[in-house]
């Protein structure tokens, strides 16, 4: 028998909600969104995590300028707290190194994060998923059956036609889906709110394209600062996710 | 010591496969060699957990599998013995025994593309429930 | 015993060249350069093939405007020539429905495709690949072991973070590196250049952010007369892949 | 009829398996129920083949393994014959089995998140060779 299986839903009793920012399409900025979204809700006093589940591309730790961060090991590994977001990241482990997973030991090692981790008693915790639709995604709905999905798309009929392919996954794994957020849009239109409205998901609003934010990865100050942050925050009061 | 959070894993994984039937006897737990477990640590935080549940009386057993290792690319087999870990690597595999992908890489043709076909983590093997 | 393998060097044994274009960093310009890079060299007069093994999120059928193309089955699957490709993806065989394959039957329908796919005589089959660094990039790497990689990388540490930890783990592969092309740069100056000297492989130049490429988006001849499609002919030629 | 390409696969993988060893006096061919192969046509194509090879004697012994799932999400179990599959979508799966996951999903609980535990393509199960 597996004793983590076993484990996983008391590591999680104190934690109210689970939002996991998922695409199917990479580069939309899953990463993104999901430490900005960390960052808005500690601001906002929420108690928040942020768990990194992208094993081969983690960025969550780049974006929050916690390179240097690690776990603390007690009772289980304590994620350290970075701009009040508790973090947690395969990277504080692995360092620069690859983490050449097969789809099993994906699985493992997100049973064994999950089993290992404390979070403590959070309001939320943000998951940010890598792309495609393999273990991460399929795991995640049969694990977290609480969690709910935060959809991100750019404009391109590229991502469009993969997210697509993800709301009818989600639907058939019964994994509520919050709402799309668009991110880096350009141009004055877009499908996207007609696309969302066909797929029966709710469309949560458009991102600008923000020249500022590249400069200001890796600082939690300066990324708050951004009118993308401002932008995000207001989607995310509509979604009911911040207050 | 991490171990306590693997301990809680076992206790909960006995309570949830025993259901209410009565006092567990012994629990036996094959722990991969890779995660090297410190099986002191783990046999203290059994018997602190065990309190006040159905385990009180369980005789927890440990059986340590050596870690095997299988390379996709050319066939080698090899054991942990062969491969040389610094203090951080053993540390992250001991959270995460797949991190081992990043750290160790076939002896013959230096691929990190293998199986840890033995030896990998913690895994209940039996319980054997208190007669009566 | 598994038959596939046994023929699939047979299969791609008319092949002279096999190109993986990769990253593991998503939303980085892979399908897209894989897809303009095929029709250059069919332009340039070479006999190419495009296979998609982005499973999760095929693009290729798009770019190429090739949404309803089909193989033909005849001793095997002929893959559709769209103008000029000879072009194989699984989104020919799934429409727009997801694709949720753990890792296992990644490989499993990746050996399957190689084992019933007749290329033919051709002088380029570029391969498209998902981001990650699981089964695609290690299966690749493992069964198709003529073939050479093609970095994509933007400007971002983000990417940059993670097509380094790809360059570490296609060296521990032995899959020989052809170099690294920096897409979707505006700024003035970057660190591609000086990060690829550190890892020791060639930096083959930058290609701009295009703001006509999304509207050329299934449209051959459109994409084949932008701005981007120019850079990246020179830069290709440049790298010993056009002539 | 790709199941040509097929049929090539098991005669490279005969050959391969055998080396030089002389003639092929039987192959076992064990043909998962998904991939819906036609099994005249296979037989067809392995005979054309074998022609000029070590398997110009060989007999081909066919097996078909019934499809089997098993839900991941909620433990069900169910066979081929209780999922219905469209004419195209029978020919992909045809192609490329993997993609009955986009097709079918768990009578109990909707989920396409199934192991297909058996009966998924083609494999060689053994093979005897020509005494002497
Ligand atoms: N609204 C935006 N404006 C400008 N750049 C953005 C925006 N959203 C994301 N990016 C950038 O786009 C790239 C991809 O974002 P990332 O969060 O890594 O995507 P994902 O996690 O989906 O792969 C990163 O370089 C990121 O900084
Ligand atoms: N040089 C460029 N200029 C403008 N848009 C680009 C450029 N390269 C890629 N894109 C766009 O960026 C998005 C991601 O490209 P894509 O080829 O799908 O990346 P990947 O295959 O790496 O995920 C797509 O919408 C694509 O049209
Ligand atoms: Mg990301
Ligand atoms: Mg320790
Ligand atoms: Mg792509
Ligand atoms: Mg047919
Ligand atoms: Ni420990
Ligand atoms: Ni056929
Ligand atoms: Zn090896
Ligand atoms: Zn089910």
């Amino acid at each position: 028998m597996d004793p983590r299986l076993s484990v996983i839903g008391e590591r999680l009793e104190e934690v109210a909600r689970i939002i996991v920012v998922c695409s199917g399409k990479g580069g939309v900025g899953k990463s993104l969104i999901a430490s900005l979204t960390s960052l808005l809700s500690s601001r906002s006093g929420l108690r928040v995590g942020l768990l990194d589940l992208d094993f081969h591309g983690p960025s969550c730790h780049i974006i929050l300028g916690a390179r240097k961060a690690s776990p603390l090991e007690d009772r289980g590994l304590v994620p350290p707290t970075v701009a009040g977001v508790r973090l947690m990241s395969l990277a504080f482990l692995a360092g620069d190194k690859p983490i050449p997973l097969r789809g099993a030991d994906v699985t493992n090692a997100l049973l064994e994060l999950l089993a290992i981790t404390r979070w403590g008693r959070l309001d939320l915790l943000i998951v940010d998923s890598p792309p495609g639709m393999g273990e991460e995604i399929l795991d995640v709905a049969r694990i977290l059956r609480r969690a709910e999905a935060l959809l991100v798309t750019t404009p391109s009929p590229l991502s469009l036609s993969t997210v697509s392919r993800l709301v009818q996954l989600l639907k058939s794994l019964r994994t509520p889906i919050v709402g799309v957020l668009e991110n880096m849009r350009r141009e004055e239109e877009g499908e996207v709110a007609r696309e969302a409205r066909r797929w029966g998901v709710r469309y949560l609003g458009w991102l600008p394209y923000d020249p500022e934010i590249e400069a200001a990865i890796g600082d939690p100050a300066r990324l708050l600062s951004t009118q993308l942050a401002r932008r995000l925050g207001e989607a995310l009061r509509e979604a009911g996710i911040l207050r | 010591m991490h171990e306590w959070a693997l301990a809680e894993a076992i206790i909960r994984c006995v309570e949830d496969a025993t259901g209410g039937k009565g006092g567990v006897e012994e629990v036996y737990i094959v722990v991969g060699e890779l995660q090297s477990i410190d099986l002191e640590v783990l046999r203290w935080a059994l018997g602190e957990l065990s309190r006040g549940t159905r385990l009180e009386q369980a005789t927890f057993k440990f059986e340590v599998e050596r870690a095997e290792f299988a390379c996709r690319n050319c066939g080698k087999r090899w054991s942990l013995s062969d491969a040389s870990l610094g203090e951080e690597e053993r540390e992250a595999v001991h959270f995460v025994p797949e991190l081992v992908h990043s750290f160790v890489k076939c002896p013959a043709c230096g691929s990190p593309d293998f199986e840890v076909v033995k030896g990998r983590g913690v895994w209940v093997k039996y319980i054997r429930l208190r007669e009566g």
